[in-house]
């Protein structure tokens, strides 16, 4: 939208952040129509940094972090910026993307079982990225791939390597993802809900080797998740979306100790918590916006509370709220 | 805060999925154009008594001295080697065409879906049965098995001669044939269909609320594998007008003088040189309807599953 | 890996056998005996002559026990004669299957290397134009009727352009391999057209399906180009569903290319087994049928394991 | 008080991977569990995936035969009709596309031979129940978006007034935000209506919110069943606690290597381990663990808190 | 120039073996007539002439002669005399041990074959000298002086001595065993290669006194008629001969229009009868007055000039004009509609509503035509017949039948229940008997033989067949067969529709082909030339 509201950024401090995402707008045509997946979304991550994305089904998680590979789906038009350590990626040419995916910025998908190529051993699905973009042999290449599956903890590498994706189990086909993610160091990675698919004790593994591996790397991190939970357990900082807005951004323990937007509010609030057990949950009415066109107005008016004419007519802009806060609603004084 | 009641947002009058589906393939255009196609095709077919009356001519009427007539205002497209109305008798022989595809797709459906529910919905012994017996089927080789089954004397299977060489016999016969050689397709495709639906938690709920399988297949199963069926059917009723063509050319398909687009292609390509128009027109219904088919399938196909990619 | 083979094999075989006794029972179904056959136009037939022959050949016992006798000399190796040429089935048969053969490999090479590439050009942007044409294209050769387009090609490159012979014989066997290829031109095209519309279906459905898979935007976001994941990751899954039809389909051409056979002069299988049934020669109909079903099942036994080989999924053990 | 069902020393055993020449292996889903539920309680099943929840869960519905032991209700052998429903993870495969809402909730009636005039009327008062709009009934099931479908199934589930509703992950499809709608709902009718419940969940959010007791099941075992309140106070077995210390809550990033964490992953359950099945993955395991398997007992000091562990707390 | 050393002519059916007497039809005979000669042949005006034969026998020249045999009946003694030039392709002269060795195999019977001018009527064969035989028959008989092929007893006698069934004989013949052997054949050329059911290589017989003008021939066989016609256009094949064996009429009179330029087409009445059998088991059609109103409601005229574009004629009889034993003093069945009608009045059939006739007894005048699959020319027949019957109320309905099913079921076990459509081969030598003699009825008794599709029986008509069948005075012969055409026109258990030209399609640099045969043209092929 607007190209003068002020660009917030995870860490403001540094000069050059490792991602920069700015005024990032996703649409599509349909029957002359045109409506918008992704609106004006802006942040940056720095190096080392993890930004946790939370938003419920449909809000353009995935649209955000496709784009950001520059793997938006065809007919979605992208328009906006995409810095990578301040190269701008948006409208260079597909061998530009070329070059810097898998190098530079990396992904990992939600279902490591269908995100891993069925017929390729699993070593060479590591390797190949090697042989891509550092020019390495194949040879050279399958003895790093043994190296990276044993740095991502998967026992006996070497016999894994030969193994093809379904030999693996859901953890250890993660594991080999961020593997492959991670094979040539890059500056960024974009992890799309990446425990989703697991169960919670494997979950909790994978989420500690993130961390280390970001440690121990220095890679800046997008975690794309639709529980806040797991975001707050991996996140610096994290940005709240509903239908392709981002609404509040924070640093994660300001967002949790002092949520501004009612939309964040109510997803904190409607968690069942056994450490304070309610008899009946608070609940956001309504159900999700669907993304469409012509809209005006905030977008969670209609589910909201404290919804009024403003609210329906004016959509809100991200304002700075705290030291590390923006949020986009009108209602923010009186929450 | 409690739950509150919800308004839809979506249009008021309610549309069936088949009303959604019908939208659908009225926006797939090559398949509408198909479908236009067919329609147009079978009018022409079916009108031919109308046209026959509208002018005086008979499509069995043989006059030998009217052969290989060029069009006239009678003969609009001429007449053939014993000088039949050509117009009549492609027009004839299309309803013989459609009738032997449509036909012997549905009672090649019928068993096919018969074979495929049992075994997608019973599964175990008899589903694996099943399955080896189609595979048997397949690995037949087809266009020699229709020939042998094409020249089957009716007799030495106990079929009284008066009925084995009534006058429809070669049609039905052909019918029959095709029907019986070819319901693997539909058998599969509904196994499938079945094996998706009978996992459905619909099915599942069904179940546990007491209904039994007949209660399941009529009512669940059914409908919902309705849509592989019609698209594999409609790609069947193409594929048999071709392989009657075929056995025609072989000289087995529907005997002459009931006419087929199939045999009078036959007839005609010892004409090719003389009487090329003879060959062309039946080839190009033949071609065209079985095109027509095949894209109305295809868009069927695309048009019913929201999934398929165009 | 090898058990698996061998217990397809045997599968096959038991088959094979089930199926044997289906044609059997089908064949003796055809009308009048092969002795009827024999003596046709012959006005000074004796009935002596109808009786001898007609014990000769067997036609006077049960359908069962004919089966039986012929199974029994097939376990000794005996496929039996040809009632017809009076040479050994094989004899018969063989040169036959050369034929066909020369026919199929051509056929199946190039109209699967062509729907390869056709189908992933068609696939790679669905409802673009290209795949339009190419769409149309497929659909165009497998509605057109195999002899009318035979009938075509040779009025147009024999009659009028006498580019390519009318015939896949040539006169003259010592004729050098790419004058011989010449005449392979026109049938091949034939079968060619038809199997590659098919296929080209197949194809290009398997690769729109497995480019929207999940690995394939992997793949992309390792920053490989279109090609390489084409290439490399799509079409080894792409062509894991596949194979199966592609078998039926050379299973097919075994037989099935009769029309084009009987087209062009060529004495091959499906025209030998044409042939053989309306000659009433049983034998020969019997082992050729039989014979192109074994083809067909150990061209599916050859999917599976190219399935196996394929998709490491499967696990042949 | 009487037991509405009971669950006595059930397994379910599948074979895998056999053909027509082929012998299979044998996968046991669940492995020896008794449990019993009462009228009007809610019990939660807990476990990772492939742990044998659905399995549990299908048998008790009647949609599978165990395959040792038995499944009795209020002590019989058979399940009068439609008094057990079932209510299904995802809301988009549990409702037949082809049929009108009015017609799919008022389904178990007509399988009960209820009369069409009643079915009208009582489908209509569930559908106003799970607050849906009134025209709902006459709406197909795509125009409805996935918390609504899922009240939907649970009208379904309802209509006939059954005792016990099987209910498998039937929030884990639905958004953060419908989820609470859902949940509530739930909660409502099971105490207006007197329902008992079981209720399968990865959740222990949910869990706690919901259940009255907690069986944890870990590759087709039970190991441990408690009240709620009991179980996430003081869990006694292993793997409740490691449950307990996954499961993600908001709070302050995560520092690798604090806490209890589980190794590895569950084993397959063709070849479960000798012994405790849990020993490979178990921080307290001993030798003891390797070979025998513990039975179910209550907990040192708790006689209603029941586990499976040489080492229970 | 190459093409001039060469013929490839296509042909249609397909030839299943190279035996010269197992399993005859069209495709083989016109093989034979190349590499394998009679010993007579009729010539173009249907005389019998020698081919293998150095004088053809006769009362008059003394070869044959009349004699009395022991139970007081006339017999015969012929004496062949073979050509003393004739010589089987490996050199060995023809002579009367093969004659002798052939009717030894027709004779014991152990060997099934199809001979159509049997040696069995011989009953001893008495070997002169090596080119000299006597035969003895058991009675007197017209065909005296025609003879067959013989086959050499040098290769297939110890064959046949080893072998004496039908099944292992066929297997182990040298004909099918090794048929390139030159020595099996004895005609202008010899089979120098055979890939049955494609292709057939003939190259000229050192051995033959005449040697051929066109080197080589080659026979290439396919699968459709169309086939034949788009490959003679693109020039890979030269010449076709005209149905049966080759292409149809029509596709000749179209080649004849369109291409008469680079092709010529010499034609003429053969000998081949195309007829109509009547179903005599039919009650409609046992009335002879609805098989005569048959035979005017049907326009043979019209057919013959439409269809056949007047290359055809009318077939008034029997036999074709130019048979010496030809009568025109026959029942005439012009195309006249208003008698036709008249006689199936006469007969008791009334026009029903439907336009279908019923008769008291409240039968429908209706019936098949039946016709052979795949015969292009006769199912255009039949659609027309189907048509005009309608004129005189009869409805009748066309099937086809596989020819399998044809000659065996339909014809032979006389299953058809009205008209069958089909040709028979009638030679100047072949006896009426076989088609209109009441013991030529196919019956169970004899094994469904014989050529009276018909079942006709009359006692007349027997007896001037058995005149005919021994008159050796050619007047008497004459004033028989004019009986017998006379009967069966009466009569009609069948009605001629026209008979096959031989017809070519030859290209216009060949010559020699122009003669109107009434035997295999191609015993005559050393003759033709391209020039
Ligand atoms: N190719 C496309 N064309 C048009 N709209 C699209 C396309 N792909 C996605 N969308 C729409 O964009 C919106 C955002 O989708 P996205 O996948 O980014 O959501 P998400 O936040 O990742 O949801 P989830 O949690 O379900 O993964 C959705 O409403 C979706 O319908
Ligand atoms: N029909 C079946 N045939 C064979 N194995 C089965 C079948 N159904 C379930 N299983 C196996 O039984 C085990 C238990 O499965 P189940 O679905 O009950 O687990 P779950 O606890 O519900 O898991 P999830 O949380 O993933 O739903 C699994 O290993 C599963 O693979
Ligand atoms: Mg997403
Ligand atoms: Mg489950």
């Amino acid at each position: 939208m607007s190209q003068d509201a002020p660009p917030p950024a995870a860490r403001p401090a540094e000069a050059t952040p490792a991602l920069e995402v700015k005024n990032l707008t996703v649409s599509f045509e349909r029957d002359g129509r045109r409506a918008e997946v992704v609106s004006d979304v802006s942040y940056t991550i720095a190096r080392g940094r993890t930004l946790g994305v939370v938003g419920e089904s449909g809000c353009g998680k995935t649209i955000t972090s496709l784009a950001v590979m520059g793997l938006a789906p065809p007919g979605l038009r992208v328009q906006g910026a995409i810095r990578l350590a301040g190269q701008d990626l948006a409208g260079a040419s597909e061998k530009a993307w070329q070059d810097a995916r898998g190098d530079r910025v990396a992904m990992v998908f939600q279902e490591p079982m269908s995100a891993l190529n069925p017929v390729m051993k699993i070593g060479r699905q590591i390797a190949e990225v090697l042989v891509r973009h550092r020019g390495a042999r194949w040879r050279e290449a399958n003895e790093e791939a043994v190296e990276l599956l044993a740095s991502v903890g998967i026992p006996s590498p070497r016999l894994r390597a030969q193994d093809y994706p379904h030999r693996l189990s859901g953890g250890m086909r993660q594991r080999a993802m961020i593997a492959i993610a991670l094979a040539c160091k890059p500056a960024v990675l974009v992890a799309d809900e990446p425990t989703t698919a697991l169960d919670v004790t494997i979950q909790a593994q994978i989420l500690d080797l993130m961390i280390e591996l970001q440690e121990r790397t220095g890679t800046a991190i997008q975690f794309i998740s639709h529980n806040l939970a797991v975001v707050s357990q991996v996140a610096h900082d994290i940005i709240v979306m509903y239908a392709g807005r981002v609404v509040e951004q924070a640093d994660a323990q300001q967002l949790f100790a002092q949520p501004l937007h009612p939309y964040t509010r109510g997803l904190i609030a409607t968690l069942p918590d056994p450490q304070r057990p309610v008899k009946r949950l608070p609940v956001i009415p309504g159900r999700v916006a669907a993304v469409s066109a012509g809209h005006t107005g905030c977008r969670f008016a209609a589910r909201c509370a404290l919804a009024d004419e403003r609210c329906h007519a004016q959509e809100p802009q991200l304002e700075q709220r705290g030291e590390r806060h923006w949020v986009a609603c009108h209602k923010v004084e009186n929450a | 805060m409690s739950t509150a009641s919800l308004p839809l947002e979506s249009s008021p009058r309610p549309l069936s999925i088949w009303a959604l589906r019908w939208r659908a393939l009225r926006r797939h255009k090559p398949a509408m154009a198909s479908l236009v196609l067919l329609l147009l095709l079978a009018a022409f077919c079916f009108s031919a008594p109308l046209v026959g009356a509208l002018l005086h001519v008979d499509p069995n009427a043989t006059d030998l001295f009217e052969r290989y007539g060029p069009p006239t205002a009678t003969h609009l497209l001429g007449t053939d080697e014993v000088g039949r109305d050509v117009l009549l008798r492609l027009m004839v022989g299309g309803q013989v065409s459609l009738a032997v595809g449509v036909l012997a797709t549905v009672f090649g459906g019928l068993l096919g879906i018969a074979v495929g529910v049992l075994a997608g919905y019973l599964g175990g012994r008899i589903d694996a049965f099943l399955m080896r017996a189609t595979d048997c089927m397949i690995s037949l080789p087809l266009i020699p098995l229709l020939v042998v089954l094409a020249a089957i004397d009716l007799g030495k299977l106990g079929i009284p001669p008066d009925v084995a060489q009534g006058p429809d016999v070669s049609f039905w016969r052909i019918v029959i044939i095709i029907a019986l050689v070819d319901w693997t397709t539909i058998a599969r495709v509904v196994r499938a269909g079945t094996l998706a639906v009978g996992r459905q938690d619909y099915v599942l709920a069904a179940r546990v609320s007491g209904a039994g399988t007949p209660y399941n297949v009529g009512v669940h199963v059914l409908p919902n594998v309705a849509t592989p069926i019609i698209v594999a059917g409609t790609l069947t009723v193409g594929r048999v007008i071709l392989l009657e063509s075929t056995l025609s050319f072989l000289g087995v398909g529907v005997m002459p003088p009931t006419p087929t687009w199939g045999n009078m292609l036959n007839n005609a390509q010892e004409l090719a040189s003389s009487a090329p128009m003879l060959a062309v027109w039946p080839g190009l219904l033949i071609f065209l309807t079985v095109i027509a088919f095949n894209f109305l399938g295809d868009g069927l196909r695309v048009a019913f599953d929201p999934r398929a990619t165009k | 890996m090898a058990s698996f083979t061998l217990r397809r094999i045997a599968q096959a075989v038991l088959v094979a056998a089930i199926m044997s006794f289906f044609l059997y029972v089908m064949l003796s179904l055809l009308p009048g005996d092969p002795v009827d056959v024999m003596l046709e136009g012959n006005p000074a037939v004796t009935p002596e002559l109808v009786a001898q022959m007609r014990k000769l050949y067997g036609a006077d016992q049960p359908v069962l026990q004919q089966y039986g006798h012929w199974l029994a000399r097939l376990a000794t190796g005996d496929l039996g004669y040809s009632n017809s040429q009076f040479k050994p089935v094989l004899a018969v048969l063989g040169p036959a299957l050369a034929q066909t053969s020369k026919l199929m490999v051509l056929t199946f090479t190039i109209s699967v290397a062509l729907a390869i590439v056709l189908g992933c050009v068609a696939a790679l942007k669905p409802g673009g134009w290209l795949d339009n044409v190419i769409s149309f294209f497929a659909f165009a050769c497998i509605s057109s009727p195999a002899f009318w387009l035979a009938l075509i090609f040779l009025m147009v490159f024999s009659v009028k352009l006498h580019w390519f012979p009318a015939t896949a014989t040539a006169l003259d066997p010592n004729i050098g391999l790419l004058e011989q290829l010449r005449y392979y031109v026109l049938p091949v095209l034939t079968l060619t057209l038809f199997n590659t519309g098919q296929y080209v279906r197949y194809v290009r459905a398997s690769m729109i399906e497995t480019l929207n898979a999940d690995f394939i935007r992997t793949a992309r976001a390792k920053g490989l180009g279109w090609f390489t994941v084409v290439t490399r990751h799509a079409l080894r899954n792409a062509l894991v569903p596949v194979v199966t039809l592609m078998a039926l389909g050379f299973g097919t051409l075994m037989s099935g290319a009769l029309v084009i056979e009987a087209m062009f002069g060529v004495q091959g299988m499906g025209k030998a087994i044409y042939d053989a049934v309306m000659m009433k020669d049983f034998n020969v109909a019997m082992v050729g049928m039989l014979f192109a079903t074994i083809v067909t099942l150990l061209a599916s036994l050859a999917a599976d394991l190219a399935y196996g080989w394929l998709d490491p999924r499967i696990s042949l053990q | 008080m009487n037991a509405l069902l009971d669950i006595d020393a059930m397994s379910v055993h599948f074979k895998v991977g056999g053909g027509l020449l082929k012998r299979g292996q044998v996968l046991r889903a669940v492995e020896n569990v008794t449990l019993r539920i009462e009228e009007n309680e809610t019990v939660a099943l807990v476990g990772e995936s492939g742990s044998g929840k659905t399995t549990l869960g299908r048998v008790v519905a009647g949609l599978a035969d165990p395959s040792a032991g038995a499944v009795r209700y209020r002590g019989g052998a058979v399940r009068p009709a439609g008094k057990v429903q079932m209510i299904f993870q995802d809301p988009f495969s549990a409702l037949d596309p082809r049929m009108l809402v009015a017609d799919i909730v008022a389904e178990p009636l007509r399988l009960l031979g209820v009369d069409a005039q009643e079915r009208r009327e009582r489908a209509r008062a569930l559908i106003e129940q799970v607050r849906l709009p009134a025209d709902a009934g006459d709406r197909y099931p795509h125009e409805f978006s996935g918390g609504q479908r899922q009240r939907i199934a649970i009208a379904r589930a309802l209509v006939a007034d059954p005792e016990l509703v099987v209910a498998d992950e039937p929030l884990s499809a639905l958004d953060v935000s419908i989820q609470s709608q859902v949940l509530n709902l739930i909660a409502e009718l099971r105490e207006t209506r007197k329902l008992a419940m079981l209720f399968i969940s990865h959740d222990l959010g949910v869990v706690h919110h919901l259940a009255d007791r907690v069986a944890v099941l870990y590759l087709g075992r039970l190991v441990e069943v408690a009240k709620r309140d009991d179980l996430f106070a003081r869990p006694s077995h292993p793997y409740t606690r490691a449950l307990l210390d996954a499961a993600p809550r908001i709070g302050p990033r995560r520092v690798p290597g604090a806490g209890l964490s589980l190794r590895g992953e569950i084993p397959s359950p063709i070849n479960p381990p000798s012994g405790c099945v849990f020993h490979t993955r178990c921080p307290k395991a001993t030798d003891l663990c390797r070979t025998t398997a513990p039975a179910l007992e209550p907990a040192p000091g708790r006689p209603v808190q029941w586990a499976a562990c040489h080492h229970k707390e | 120039d190459a093409n001039k050393q060469q013929l490839v002519i296509g042909q249609l059916q397909y030839l299943s073996n190279s035996h010269p007497l197992v399993q005859v039809n069209n495709t083989k005979l016109f093989l034979m007539g190349f590499v394998q000669r009679p010993i007579t042949a009729f010539d173009a005006t249907g005389r019998s002439v020698c081919i293998l034969c150095a004088t053809k026998p006769s009362l008059e020249n003394g070869l044959a002669k009349v004699v009395s045999l022991p139970g007081g009946q006339k017999g015969m003694l012929v004496t062949l005399k073979l050509r003393p030039d004739a010589k089987w392709g490996d050199g060995t002269p023809v002579s009367a041990s093969d004659v002798a060795f052939t009717w030894k195999m027709a004779s014991e019977g152990t060997v099934a074959f199809s001979n159509y001018n049997s040696w069995k009527r011989a009953t001893q064969v008495d070997v002169v000298d090596p080119k000299t035989v006597v035969l003895h028959l058991p009675k007197v008989m017209v065909g005296y002086d025609t003879w067959d092929q013989v086959l050499p007893s040098h290769l297939e006698g110890p064959v046949y001595d080893k072998y004496k069934s039908t099944e292992d004989y066929s297997r182990q013949s040298l004909y099918n065993r090794e048929p390139t052997n030159p020595g099996l054949w004895n005609g202008a050329y010899v089979v120098s290669s055979a890939q049955l059911g494609t292709e057939v290589t003939l190259v000229a017989n050192k051995y033959w006194p005449q040697p051929p003008r066109i080197p080589k021939v080659i026979l290439s066989y396919r699968g459709s008629a169309t086939a034949l016609v788009q490959n003679l256009l693109s020039g890979d094949l030269d010449a076709l001969p005209v149905s049966p064996g080759g292409i149809s009429f029509a596709q000749m009179l179209t080649l004849r229009k369109d291409h008469a330029d680079r092709f010529n087409f010499p034609l003429d009445a053969g000998y081949n009868l195309e007829r109509i059998a009547f179903q005599l088991k039919n009650p409609v059609l046992a009335d002879v007055r609805v098989r005569r109103a048959i035979a005017m409601a049907i326009d043979r005229e019209a057919i013959a000039t439409r269809l056949f574009e007047k290359v055809v004629p009318v077939a008034r009889s029997l036999v074709v004009p130019a048979n010496a034993n030809y009568s025109d003093a026959v029942a005439r069945y012009p195309y006249d509609l208003a008698q036709a009608r008249a006689l199936m009045a006469q007969a008791g059939w009334k026009p029903g509503a439907d336009g279908v006739c019923t008769n008291a007894a409240g039968q429908k005048a209706s019936f098949e035509i039946l016709t052979t699959a795949g015969n292009q020319t006769r199912l255009q027949i039949a659609q027309v017949l189907q048509n005009q019957l309608k004129s005189i109320c009869i409805a009748a309905t066309v099937r086809q039948a596989p020819i399998a099913i044809f000659n065996g079921d339909e014809m032979r076990k006389r299953r058809f229940n009205g008209l069958s459509l089909s040709s028979i081969q009638f030679p100047p030598s072949a006896s009426p008997g076989l088609m209109l003699g009441s013991n030529a009825v196919p019956t169970e008794q004899n094994g469904w033989t014989g050529n009276n599709f018909s079942a006709y029986a009359n006692p007349a008509m027997d007896a001037a067949i058995a005149e005919a069948d021994a008159a050796l005075d050619p007047a008497r012969e004459k004033a028989a067969w004019a009986k017998i055409q006379r009967i069966a026109m009466d009569d009609l258990p069948i009605l001629p529709l026209y008979f096959y030209p031989a017809s070519w399609v030859v290209p216009k640099d060949a010559k020699g082909f122009d003669v109107a045969r009434f035997d295999q043209p191609t015993n005559w092929a050393e003759q033709w030339t391209r020039q």
